[in-house]
């Protein structure tokens, strides 16, 4: 394999024994597509992966070179390059290197012929701008402008596109002067290298809410064998003595078992019953008495 | 409510809510009975089914709630 | 049942709920009589508040919607 | 309710409701047994589904109103 | 629920819910006892509120009505 | 709660909820084991319909009230 | 369900919820291990509000039946 690396250059082969260090530096190595983020947003996107992750932009070729050399499993990665793959090390898990790069996701401008990611919704409200052609402009894409006070306005909010429609180009613009950013940026985790595994964006997506009510329902479940089994732990046994208790005052009451403790629960239903059958012979014409009506 | 209550009795003595059987009972209770309203009762409760009644008041209250919600 | 609903009618007929008039109560209905159970009601609803129970019970069925919303 | 709890106790054990089991839990338990309430108890239950009336939320409506007050 | 109906009787006679105690009333009951389910219920019943958790009892029924909905 | 979660866990990987393997969980967990806490699950396990018990919601807890109020 | 309910082991044991700790739990159990699984476990629990998760089951356990279906 080396020999290959002989019939570069000097500065080739540097950068390619740079991306070999970084590898063998960090737990994970991973691929991101940089497509479509512009200078300023991987600048932003740097800064909030400082001190985790390390991005480095650099020749397709050679990271093939480097993945080539490196061998094993991490030669795997290079099925996953794509036109503008850059390399992602940190040494936090795969699975956290996902989330975080979801994380620092960032809004920006659509261009035209863009995919709405979620719907796009114009606000009501004011807008900076003074009556003029900008009214007609929105207008026209179907944003409910119009002027009021001497002031251009929204008059509703409104869904101008849909999630999954195209964004057209007036659209796109009439969107810009409204300051409205519906596209999210940032590094898409494309693979990631991580003890001896390649894990794909499928692998690493997690649902936190799926595991938060699989917590719940785990810890219900926990909770009604334990009470329903009669295993009294600290967090349970009020809860079993509670049970207990209703058990046997609903056995007293259905009984009739004549006890102090239930002798107005006794009473109560007695009651309820006498009402009950007292309407219905109401209905049927007998005239209540006072206390019952 | 004692009428009510005497022929809630009955009923679940398994005996029939005749006037005689409703007097007899609200006799022994020392109360003064008017031969009317026994009638009226009587009257009244031919025709209900006092079991089914009864045991929408045992479920009732609880059955309420999830109507509520 | 039938003991408590011999108690409530001589509640509402503004008897006293001794054993004595419970049993007369129960034996008007018909009913063969278990001494014990005459006995325990009588003590069971000794010092017991009839009234407020039953106000109780009346009001419960529509309190328990607010809470089940 | 301790005479409730005996029946519970006797129930979930399997074994019959009888005014004997009851003294021997009663007693067990230290308690001085009142020989009228355990006849009212077994009679009480005589022919019940102690299950079923388990089961039964019975108590709940009563229990509702000062909560939902 | 047998120890827990036996710890429950104790406590409405007023008795300690002791290793000794809870073993009696279950043996009474004719049920073969086993020592460290007795030792996590008393355990588990030290410091516990047992007069709270039971006037919470009549409470909690009425949240129960979620489950309907 | 620990106890619970061990025979959960061994429930769901289809393994016998039996001493050796409740300890064993309990204790790769870096939890020192009360050998009579142990024994107490197994027995009140031994019998139980677990998938049944798990899903049967237990009657809410008192805390339910004042919260759904 | 098995990762959940040793994460949960450890949550109540006071430990931590590592992969270390989580892939013990599990081996103990007998269960052979999903490394990936327990990474991805531990990555999301990171974000969630264990204590908030199972105070929100113990205010309505009764919930448990619709979450699981």
């Amino acid at each position: 394999m080396a020999v290959y690396t002989m019939h570069l250059p000097q500065w080739k082969r540097n950068e390619v024994a740079e991306i070999k260090r970084c590898s063998e530096e960090h737990e994970v190595v991973g691929l991101v597509d940089m497509y479509g983020i512009p200078a300023s947003q991987v600048q932003q996107i740097r800064q909030n992966l400082r001190g985790v992750a390390t991005v480095k932009m650099t020749r397709n070729t050679l990271i093939e070179h480097a993945m080539t050399e490196m061998g094993d499993k991490v030669e795997d990665l290079k099925g996953h390059l794509s036109g503008q793959s850059a390399l992602i090390f940190t040494n936090e898990n795969p699975f956290k290197l996902y989330k975080l790069l979801e994380q620092t996701k960032t809004k920006m401008a659509a261009k035209p012929g863009e995919t709405a990611p979620e719907d796009i919704i114009v606000p009501k409200g004011p807008t900076s701008f003074k009556p003029g052609p900008i009214v007609g402009e929105l207008q026209q894409v179907g944003i409910p402008a119009a002027i009021e006070g001497g002031k251009v306005k929204i008059r509703e909010t409104k869904t101008v596109v849909k999630k999954g429609e195209v964004i057209n180009k007036k659209m796109a613009e009439a969107l810009v002067k409204l300051s409205i950013k519906p596209m999210d940026v940032g590094l898409i985790l494309q693979a990631a290298y991580y003890k001896e595994s390649i894990f794909t964006p499928d692998l690493l997506a997690i649902d936190e809410e799926q595991y938060y009510n699989n917590v719940v329902l785990a810890a219900q479940q926990a909770f009604n064998l334990s009470v329903n089994a009669a295993i009294p732990t600290p967090v349970t046994i009020s809860t079993i003595i509670s049970k207990a208790v209703r058990e046997a005052r609903s056995l007293g009451v259905e009984a009739s078992i004549y006890e102090k403790d239930i002798a107005d629960l006794i009473i109560g239903r007695a009651f309820r019953e006498m009402l009950t059958v007292a309407l219905a012979a109401s209905e049927s014409g007998y005239e209540l008495d006072e206390a019952t009506r | 409510m004692e009428y009510i209550y005497a022929a809630l009795l009955l009923n679940s003595a398994g005996k029939e809510i005749s006037e005689e059987n409703v007097t007899a009972v609200l006799s022994a209770a020392g109360i003064e009975v008017n031969d009317s309203r026994v009638k009226a009762l009587v009257a009244a409760l031919d025709g209900v089914n006092i079991e089914e009644a009864i045991s929408k008041a045992a479920v009732a209250p609880v059955a309420a709630a999830p109507v509520a919600a």
